[in-house]
Protein backbone atom coordinates (compact mmCIF):
# COMPACT_ATOMS: atom_id res chain seq x y z
CA UNK A 1 0.00 0.00 0.00
CA UNK A 2 1.35 3.84 -0.75
CA UNK A 3 0.71 6.79 0.76
CA UNK A 4 1.64 10.30 -0.04
CA UNK A 5 4.13 12.32 2.32
CA UNK A 6 3.83 16.20 2.33
CA UNK A 7 6.14 18.10 5.03
CA UNK A 8 5.83 21.53 6.60
CA UNK A 9 8.42 24.04 7.83
CA UNK A 10 11.74 23.12 9.26
CA UNK A 11 9.98 19.41 8.67
CA UNK A 12 10.45 19.90 4.94
CA UNK A 13 14.19 20.78 5.34
CA UNK A 14 14.56 17.01 5.81
CA UNK A 15 11.38 15.05 4.57
CA UNK A 16 11.12 15.64 1.30
CA UNK A 17 7.51 15.46 -0.36
CA UNK A 18 7.12 11.94 -1.71
CA UNK A 19 5.01 8.65 -2.15
CA UNK A 20 6.03 5.72 0.30
CA UNK A 21 5.37 2.03 0.68
CA UNK A 22 3.85 1.52 4.07
CA UNK A 23 2.47 -2.40 3.50
CA UNK A 24 1.60 -3.74 6.88
CA UNK A 25 0.68 -0.22 8.69
CA UNK A 26 -3.14 0.57 8.75
CA UNK A 27 -3.20 2.95 11.29
CA UNK A 28 -1.48 6.44 12.20
CA UNK A 29 -0.09 5.16 15.46
CA UNK A 30 2.06 2.52 13.65
CA UNK A 31 3.15 5.04 10.79
CA UNK A 32 4.59 7.41 13.38
CA UNK A 33 6.58 4.29 14.26
CA UNK A 34 7.76 4.05 10.70
CA UNK A 35 8.61 7.25 10.19
CA UNK A 36 10.42 8.46 13.09
CA UNK A 37 12.64 4.74 12.09
CA UNK A 38 12.75 6.50 8.57
CA UNK A 39 13.58 9.67 9.77
CA UNK A 40 15.07 10.16 13.18
CA UNK A 41 15.35 13.56 13.38
CA UNK A 42 11.57 13.98 14.04
CA UNK A 43 12.28 11.55 16.91
CA UNK A 44 13.31 13.89 18.77
CA UNK A 45 10.82 16.82 18.42
CA UNK A 46 7.70 17.58 18.16
CA UNK A 47 5.34 16.80 15.43
CA UNK A 48 1.78 16.89 14.39
CA UNK A 49 0.19 14.60 11.18
CA UNK A 50 -2.67 15.18 9.23
CA UNK A 51 -4.67 12.90 6.93
CA UNK A 52 -6.00 13.85 4.13
CA UNK A 53 -6.41 17.59 5.16
CA UNK A 54 -7.46 16.75 9.03
CA UNK A 55 -5.52 16.95 11.96
CA UNK A 56 -4.82 13.96 13.56
CA UNK A 57 -6.47 13.97 16.56
CA UNK A 58 -5.87 10.56 18.04
CA UNK A 59 -5.68 7.10 16.38
CA UNK A 60 -6.75 6.78 12.82
CA UNK A 61 -6.85 4.72 9.71
CA UNK A 62 -5.02 4.84 6.59
CA UNK A 63 -6.03 3.36 3.62
CA UNK A 64 -4.01 3.26 0.03
CA UNK A 65 -3.37 6.87 -1.76
CA UNK A 66 -3.70 8.88 1.69
CA UNK A 67 -2.36 11.65 1.89
CA UNK A 68 -0.29 12.42 5.08
CA UNK A 69 1.46 15.66 6.11
CA UNK A 70 3.95 16.07 8.92
CA UNK A 71 4.24 19.04 10.76
CA UNK A 72 6.36 20.64 13.31
CA UNK A 73 4.86 23.01 15.84
CA UNK A 74 2.40 26.22 14.52
CA UNK A 75 4.63 29.89 14.26
CA UNK A 76 2.16 31.81 13.05
CA UNK A 77 0.96 35.19 13.92
CA UNK B 1 -23.85 30.77 13.60
CA UNK B 2 -22.97 27.87 11.45
CA UNK B 3 -22.94 27.98 7.39
CA UNK B 4 -20.53 31.14 7.22
CA UNK B 5 -18.85 30.97 3.78
CA UNK B 6 -15.12 29.99 4.47
CA UNK B 7 -13.11 33.14 4.00
CA UNK B 8 -9.62 33.75 2.91
CA UNK B 9 -7.39 34.84 5.74
CA UNK B 10 -4.08 34.85 3.66
CA UNK B 11 -2.64 37.77 1.50
CA UNK B 12 0.96 37.53 -0.54
CA UNK B 13 3.61 40.29 1.49
CA UNK B 14 2.91 42.50 3.86
CA UNK B 15 -0.36 43.84 5.16
CA UNK B 16 -0.21 47.61 4.03
CA UNK B 17 -1.40 50.26 6.89
CA UNK B 18 -3.49 52.03 4.29
CA UNK B 19 -5.22 48.62 3.90
CA UNK B 20 -6.22 48.75 7.41
CA UNK B 21 -6.76 52.61 7.52
CA UNK B 22 -9.32 51.20 4.69
CA UNK B 23 -10.87 48.59 6.50
CA UNK B 24 -11.22 50.72 9.41
CA UNK B 25 -13.04 53.32 6.58
CA UNK B 26 -15.33 51.15 5.59
CA UNK B 27 -17.16 49.87 9.53
CA UNK B 28 -18.30 53.71 9.22
CA UNK B 29 -21.97 52.60 7.98
CA UNK B 30 -22.01 50.20 10.57
CA UNK B 31 -23.68 52.28 13.36
CA UNK B 32 -24.23 49.97 15.95
CA UNK B 33 -20.71 49.65 16.30
CA UNK B 34 -19.53 51.48 19.53
CA UNK B 35 -15.84 49.77 19.92
CA UNK B 36 -13.09 48.51 17.86
CA UNK B 37 -10.36 46.28 18.66
CA UNK B 38 -7.96 45.38 16.52
CA UNK B 39 -3.86 43.78 17.01
CA UNK B 40 -1.11 43.59 14.47
CA UNK B 41 1.43 41.68 14.70
CA UNK B 42 5.04 43.28 13.19
CA UNK B 43 7.83 41.42 12.38
CA UNK B 44 10.81 41.99 14.45
CA UNK B 45 14.51 42.85 13.56
CA UNK B 46 15.23 40.06 16.16
CA UNK B 47 19.34 39.67 16.86
CA UNK B 48 21.26 36.05 17.11
CA UNK B 49 24.69 35.99 17.41
CA UNK B 50 25.11 39.27 15.90
CA UNK B 51 22.94 38.79 12.80
CA UNK B 52 19.99 40.08 12.30
CA UNK B 53 16.35 38.91 11.00
CA UNK B 54 15.76 40.99 8.04
CA UNK B 55 12.21 39.25 7.07
CA UNK B 56 10.23 36.25 7.85
CA UNK B 57 8.91 33.34 5.17
CA UNK B 58 5.72 32.31 6.32
CA UNK B 59 4.21 29.13 4.59
CA UNK B 60 0.78 27.36 5.63
CA UNK B 61 -1.00 24.12 4.90
CA UNK B 62 -3.47 26.32 3.79
CA UNK B 63 -6.83 24.06 3.33
CA UNK B 64 -6.05 23.29 7.16
CA UNK B 65 -5.73 26.51 8.46
CA UNK B 66 -8.80 28.32 6.41
CA UNK B 67 -11.33 25.38 7.81
CA UNK B 68 -9.58 26.09 11.50
CA UNK B 69 -10.10 29.56 11.09
CA UNK B 70 -13.49 29.15 10.00
CA UNK B 71 -14.12 26.76 13.05
CA UNK B 72 -12.62 29.71 15.62
CA UNK B 73 -14.50 32.62 13.63
CA UNK B 74 -17.90 30.33 14.52
CA UNK B 75 -16.78 29.82 17.94
CA UNK B 76 -16.09 33.24 18.53
CA UNK B 77 -19.41 34.66 17.30
CA UNK B 78 -21.20 31.95 19.34
CA UNK B 79 -19.21 33.27 22.55
CA UNK B 80 -19.41 37.19 22.20
CA UNK B 81 -22.06 39.61 20.81
CA UNK B 82 -19.61 40.85 17.57
CA UNK B 83 -20.64 42.89 14.82
CA UNK B 84 -17.77 42.18 12.63
CA UNK B 85 -14.74 40.25 12.82
CA UNK B 86 -11.76 40.30 9.95
CA UNK B 87 -8.62 37.83 9.63
CA UNK B 88 -5.54 38.52 7.30
CA UNK B 89 -2.87 36.71 7.96
CA UNK B 90 0.72 37.12 5.58
CA UNK B 91 2.13 34.14 3.41
CA UNK B 92 5.35 34.34 1.36
CA UNK B 93 7.96 36.87 2.61
CA UNK B 94 7.61 39.78 5.09
CA UNK B 95 10.60 42.18 6.00
CA UNK B 96 11.40 43.53 9.37
CA UNK B 97 8.68 46.50 10.43
CA UNK B 98 6.33 45.18 8.03
CA UNK B 99 3.03 44.02 9.37
CA UNK B 100 2.06 39.89 9.29
CA UNK B 101 -1.50 39.54 10.63
CA UNK B 102 -4.25 41.81 11.40
CA UNK B 103 -7.06 40.73 13.67
CA UNK B 104 -9.78 43.16 13.46
CA UNK B 105 -13.43 42.70 16.25
CA UNK B 106 -15.52 45.35 16.39
CA UNK B 107 -19.03 45.10 18.67
CA UNK B 108 -21.45 47.67 20.31
CA UNK B 109 -19.81 47.80 23.47
CA UNK B 110 -16.22 47.52 24.05
CA UNK B 111 -15.43 44.57 26.12
CA UNK B 112 -16.62 42.18 24.03
CA UNK B 113 -14.41 43.39 20.93
CA UNK B 114 -11.11 43.57 23.33
CA UNK B 115 -11.63 40.21 24.80
CA UNK B 116 -12.87 38.28 21.22
CA UNK B 117 -9.62 39.83 19.57
CA UNK B 118 -7.19 38.53 22.39
CA UNK B 119 -8.52 35.23 22.12
CA UNK B 120 -8.15 35.07 18.32
CA UNK B 121 -4.82 36.01 18.75
CA UNK B 122 -4.12 33.17 21.47
CA UNK B 123 -5.67 30.46 19.38
CA UNK B 124 -4.93 31.71 15.80
CA UNK B 125 -0.93 31.27 16.89
CA UNK B 126 -1.66 27.90 18.42
CA UNK B 127 -4.11 26.03 16.38
CA UNK B 128 -3.47 27.63 12.84
CA UNK B 129 -0.43 25.52 10.48
CA UNK B 130 1.23 28.26 9.97
CA UNK B 131 5.16 28.38 9.51
CA UNK B 132 7.41 31.17 10.03
CA UNK B 133 10.82 30.88 8.94
CA UNK B 134 13.21 33.84 10.27
CA UNK B 135 16.14 34.87 7.85
CA UNK B 136 19.13 36.75 8.69
CA UNK B 137 21.13 39.42 6.98
CA UNK B 138 23.69 37.12 5.47
CA UNK B 139 20.61 34.83 4.18
CA UNK B 140 20.94 31.93 7.10
CA UNK B 141 17.43 31.25 8.29
CA UNK B 142 15.68 29.46 11.68
CA UNK B 143 12.32 28.66 12.16
CA UNK B 144 10.25 30.73 13.95
CA UNK B 145 9.19 29.27 17.33
CA UNK B 146 5.68 30.70 19.21
CA UNK B 147 5.64 31.10 23.10
CA UNK C 1 9.94 57.01 33.80
CA UNK C 2 9.29 60.63 34.77
CA UNK C 3 9.77 64.33 32.98
CA UNK C 4 7.81 63.21 29.80
CA UNK C 5 6.88 65.80 28.29
CA UNK C 6 2.75 66.37 28.71
CA UNK C 7 1.26 65.35 24.95
CA UNK C 8 -1.90 66.72 23.98
CA UNK C 9 -4.37 63.68 23.53
CA UNK C 10 -7.51 65.86 22.22
CA UNK C 11 -8.25 66.47 18.26
CA UNK C 12 -10.91 68.58 17.21
CA UNK C 13 -14.01 66.61 15.46
CA UNK C 14 -13.38 63.06 14.25
CA UNK C 15 -10.21 60.89 13.70
CA UNK C 16 -9.98 59.86 10.57
CA UNK C 17 -9.07 56.48 9.62
CA UNK C 18 -6.65 57.91 7.03
CA UNK C 19 -5.10 59.10 10.54
CA UNK C 20 -4.53 55.70 11.80
CA UNK C 21 -3.25 53.71 8.90
CA UNK C 22 -0.49 56.88 8.94
CA UNK C 23 0.04 56.30 12.59
CA UNK C 24 0.94 52.78 12.07
CA UNK C 25 2.53 53.12 9.17
CA UNK C 26 4.96 55.47 10.85
CA UNK C 27 6.32 52.33 13.13
CA UNK C 28 7.70 50.32 10.52
CA UNK C 29 10.92 51.66 11.23
CA UNK C 30 10.28 50.40 14.92
CA UNK C 31 11.80 47.09 14.54
CA UNK C 32 11.65 46.32 17.63
CA UNK C 33 8.29 45.76 17.85
CA UNK C 34 6.40 42.54 17.58
CA UNK C 35 2.97 43.38 18.14
CA UNK C 36 0.31 46.65 18.45
CA UNK C 37 -2.76 46.71 20.13
CA UNK C 38 -5.46 49.63 19.53
CA UNK C 39 -8.87 50.39 20.44
CA UNK C 40 -11.31 52.92 18.67
CA UNK C 41 -14.54 54.25 20.28
CA UNK C 42 -16.80 54.70 17.57
CA UNK C 43 -19.96 56.81 17.72
CA UNK C 44 -23.38 54.67 18.01
CA UNK C 45 -26.44 55.59 16.20
CA UNK C 46 -28.62 54.50 19.20
CA UNK C 47 -32.10 55.09 19.56
CA UNK C 48 -34.17 56.29 22.61
CA UNK C 49 -37.93 56.64 22.25
CA UNK C 50 -38.04 56.16 18.34
CA UNK C 51 -35.06 59.18 17.92
CA UNK C 52 -31.44 58.11 16.70
CA UNK C 53 -28.59 59.55 18.03
CA UNK C 54 -26.68 61.67 15.07
CA UNK C 55 -23.47 62.71 16.93
CA UNK C 56 -21.71 62.98 20.35
CA UNK C 57 -20.32 66.66 21.23
CA UNK C 58 -17.50 65.90 23.37
CA UNK C 59 -15.71 68.68 26.30
CA UNK C 60 -13.70 68.42 28.93
CA UNK C 61 -11.78 70.20 31.28
CA UNK C 62 -8.52 70.00 29.33
CA UNK C 63 -6.01 71.11 31.52
CA UNK C 64 -6.81 68.60 34.09
CA UNK C 65 -7.49 65.41 31.43
CA UNK C 66 -3.95 66.15 30.16
CA UNK C 67 -2.50 66.30 33.22
CA UNK C 68 -3.91 63.08 34.24
CA UNK C 69 -3.68 61.16 31.00
CA UNK C 70 -0.13 62.21 31.29
CA UNK C 71 -0.12 60.18 35.05
CA UNK C 72 -2.39 57.31 33.57
CA UNK C 73 0.99 57.40 30.78
CA UNK C 74 3.91 57.38 33.26
CA UNK C 75 2.00 54.47 35.33
CA UNK C 76 1.48 52.25 32.33
CA UNK C 77 4.96 52.69 30.96
CA UNK C 78 5.98 51.82 34.65
CA UNK C 79 3.50 48.81 34.50
CA UNK C 80 4.31 47.53 31.03
CA UNK C 81 7.36 46.75 28.58
CA UNK C 82 5.99 48.97 25.97
CA UNK C 83 8.06 51.03 22.91
CA UNK C 84 5.00 52.87 22.26
CA UNK C 85 1.85 54.57 23.44
CA UNK C 86 -0.74 56.89 21.50
CA UNK C 87 -3.35 58.04 22.74
CA UNK C 88 -6.01 60.55 20.75
CA UNK C 89 -9.45 61.91 21.52
CA UNK C 90 -12.29 64.00 20.22
CA UNK C 91 -13.57 67.24 21.45
CA UNK C 92 -16.30 68.59 19.80
CA UNK C 93 -19.16 66.95 17.32
CA UNK C 94 -18.71 63.79 16.28
CA UNK C 95 -20.97 62.38 13.93
CA UNK C 96 -22.92 58.53 14.00
CA UNK C 97 -20.11 56.12 12.36
CA UNK C 98 -17.39 58.05 13.22
CA UNK C 99 -14.16 57.69 15.68
CA UNK C 100 -14.05 59.66 18.63
CA UNK C 101 -10.96 57.58 20.81
CA UNK C 102 -7.46 56.02 19.24
CA UNK C 103 -5.31 54.00 21.87
CA UNK C 104 -2.79 52.73 20.04
CA UNK C 105 -0.02 50.31 22.40
CA UNK C 106 3.15 48.58 20.57
CA UNK C 107 5.94 46.13 22.53
CA UNK C 108 8.19 43.72 21.29
CA UNK C 109 5.54 41.05 22.30
CA UNK C 110 2.02 41.19 22.23
CA UNK C 111 0.58 40.40 25.78
CA UNK C 112 1.89 43.64 27.18
CA UNK C 113 0.39 45.76 23.92
CA UNK C 114 -2.97 44.09 24.51
CA UNK C 115 -3.36 44.42 28.34
CA UNK C 116 -1.55 47.97 28.45
CA UNK C 117 -4.17 48.84 25.84
CA UNK C 118 -7.41 47.38 27.55
CA UNK C 119 -6.23 48.90 30.89
CA UNK C 120 -5.65 52.38 29.58
CA UNK C 121 -9.41 52.87 28.27
CA UNK C 122 -10.98 51.82 30.99
CA UNK C 123 -8.79 54.16 33.17
CA UNK C 124 -9.19 56.99 30.19
CA UNK C 125 -12.91 56.46 30.69
CA UNK C 126 -13.11 56.58 34.66
CA UNK C 127 -10.98 59.12 34.94
CA UNK C 128 -10.78 61.66 32.16
CA UNK C 129 -12.98 64.98 32.75
CA UNK C 130 -14.80 64.21 29.03
CA UNK C 131 -18.30 64.77 28.83
CA UNK C 132 -20.13 63.57 25.75
CA UNK C 133 -23.56 65.12 24.80
CA UNK C 134 -25.27 62.61 22.64
CA UNK C 135 -27.32 64.67 20.10
CA UNK C 136 -30.48 63.40 18.57
CA UNK C 137 -31.98 64.04 14.86
CA UNK C 138 -34.53 66.36 15.88
CA UNK C 139 -31.74 68.41 18.32
CA UNK C 140 -32.85 67.09 21.40
CA UNK C 141 -29.65 65.97 23.42
CA UNK C 142 -29.04 63.61 26.67
CA UNK C 143 -25.71 63.07 28.33
CA UNK C 144 -24.08 59.96 27.63
CA UNK C 145 -22.92 57.68 30.73
CA UNK C 146 -20.09 55.44 31.10
CA UNK C 147 -20.75 52.10 32.47
CA UNK D 1 -14.66 86.24 49.99
CA UNK D 2 -15.34 85.81 46.52
CA UNK D 3 -14.48 82.64 44.31
CA UNK D 4 -14.93 81.44 40.30
CA UNK D 5 -17.16 78.90 39.85
CA UNK D 6 -16.98 76.69 36.29
CA UNK D 7 -19.11 74.13 35.70
CA UNK D 8 -19.24 70.95 33.12
CA UNK D 9 -21.45 68.48 31.00
CA UNK D 10 -24.71 67.94 31.92
CA UNK D 11 -24.49 70.77 35.63
CA UNK D 12 -23.37 73.10 32.75
CA UNK D 13 -26.91 73.27 31.93
CA UNK D 14 -28.05 74.39 35.21
CA UNK D 15 -24.93 76.17 36.96
CA UNK D 16 -23.61 78.96 34.77
CA UNK D 17 -19.65 80.51 35.31
CA UNK D 18 -20.13 82.90 37.61
CA UNK D 19 -18.00 84.98 40.66
CA UNK D 20 -19.80 84.12 44.06
CA UNK D 21 -19.23 85.38 47.61
CA UNK D 22 -18.76 82.30 50.04
CA UNK D 23 -17.66 84.81 53.29
CA UNK D 24 -17.42 82.03 55.89
CA UNK D 25 -16.76 79.25 54.10
CA UNK D 26 -13.11 77.89 54.31
CA UNK D 27 -12.79 74.37 52.91
CA UNK D 28 -14.66 72.05 50.34
CA UNK D 29 -16.51 70.33 52.80
CA UNK D 30 -18.14 73.82 53.66
CA UNK D 31 -18.54 74.86 49.84
CA UNK D 32 -20.60 71.85 49.21
CA UNK D 33 -23.22 72.07 51.62
CA UNK D 34 -23.18 75.85 49.94
CA UNK D 35 -23.65 74.31 46.39
CA UNK D 36 -25.98 72.18 47.10
CA UNK D 37 -28.41 74.28 48.75
CA UNK D 38 -27.71 77.29 46.52
CA UNK D 39 -28.08 74.54 43.22
CA UNK D 40 -30.60 71.64 44.16
CA UNK D 41 -30.14 69.90 41.66
CA UNK D 42 -26.84 68.61 42.40
CA UNK D 43 -28.21 67.48 45.45
CA UNK D 44 -29.38 64.74 43.49
CA UNK D 45 -26.68 64.00 41.50
CA UNK D 46 -23.31 62.47 41.83
CA UNK D 47 -20.92 65.22 41.24
CA UNK D 48 -16.82 66.12 41.90
CA UNK D 49 -15.17 68.88 42.43
CA UNK D 50 -11.87 70.51 41.30
CA UNK D 51 -10.04 73.65 43.06
CA UNK D 52 -7.79 75.14 40.67
CA UNK D 53 -7.22 72.28 38.40
CA UNK D 54 -7.26 69.89 41.27
CA UNK D 55 -9.33 66.89 41.80
CA UNK D 56 -10.39 67.37 44.76
CA UNK D 57 -10.29 64.04 46.41
CA UNK D 58 -10.70 65.21 50.57
CA UNK D 59 -11.70 68.17 52.54
CA UNK D 60 -8.96 71.01 51.13
CA UNK D 61 -8.57 74.82 52.40
CA UNK D 62 -10.22 77.46 49.93
CA UNK D 63 -8.58 80.96 49.42
CA UNK D 64 -10.11 83.78 48.09
CA UNK D 65 -10.12 83.82 43.81
CA UNK D 66 -10.21 80.45 43.98
CA UNK D 67 -11.47 78.46 40.38
CA UNK D 68 -13.94 76.19 42.02
CA UNK D 69 -15.30 73.52 39.27
CA UNK D 70 -18.06 71.27 39.58
CA UNK D 71 -18.33 67.83 37.42
CA UNK D 72 -20.72 65.17 37.09
CA UNK D 73 -19.32 61.41 36.31
CA UNK D 74 -16.92 62.02 33.25
CA UNK D 75 -18.44 59.84 30.19
CA UNK D 76 -15.55 60.14 27.51
CA UNK D 77 -14.44 57.54 25.29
Amino acid sequence: MEIDIISFGKISEFIKNQRVDITGISDTDALKIYLEKTFPEISQMKYKLALNENLIQQNTQISGNDLVAIMPPFSGG
Amino acid sequence: MSQRKIKNIFVTGKIDPAFIGDSIAKHSSKTAIGGHSIFMGQVRRDELDGKFVSAIEFTSYEAIALEKMNLIREEIFDKYPLNCLHVHHSLGLVNAGEICLFVFCSSAHRKPAIDACAEIVERLKAELPIWGKEIFEDHTHQWKENN
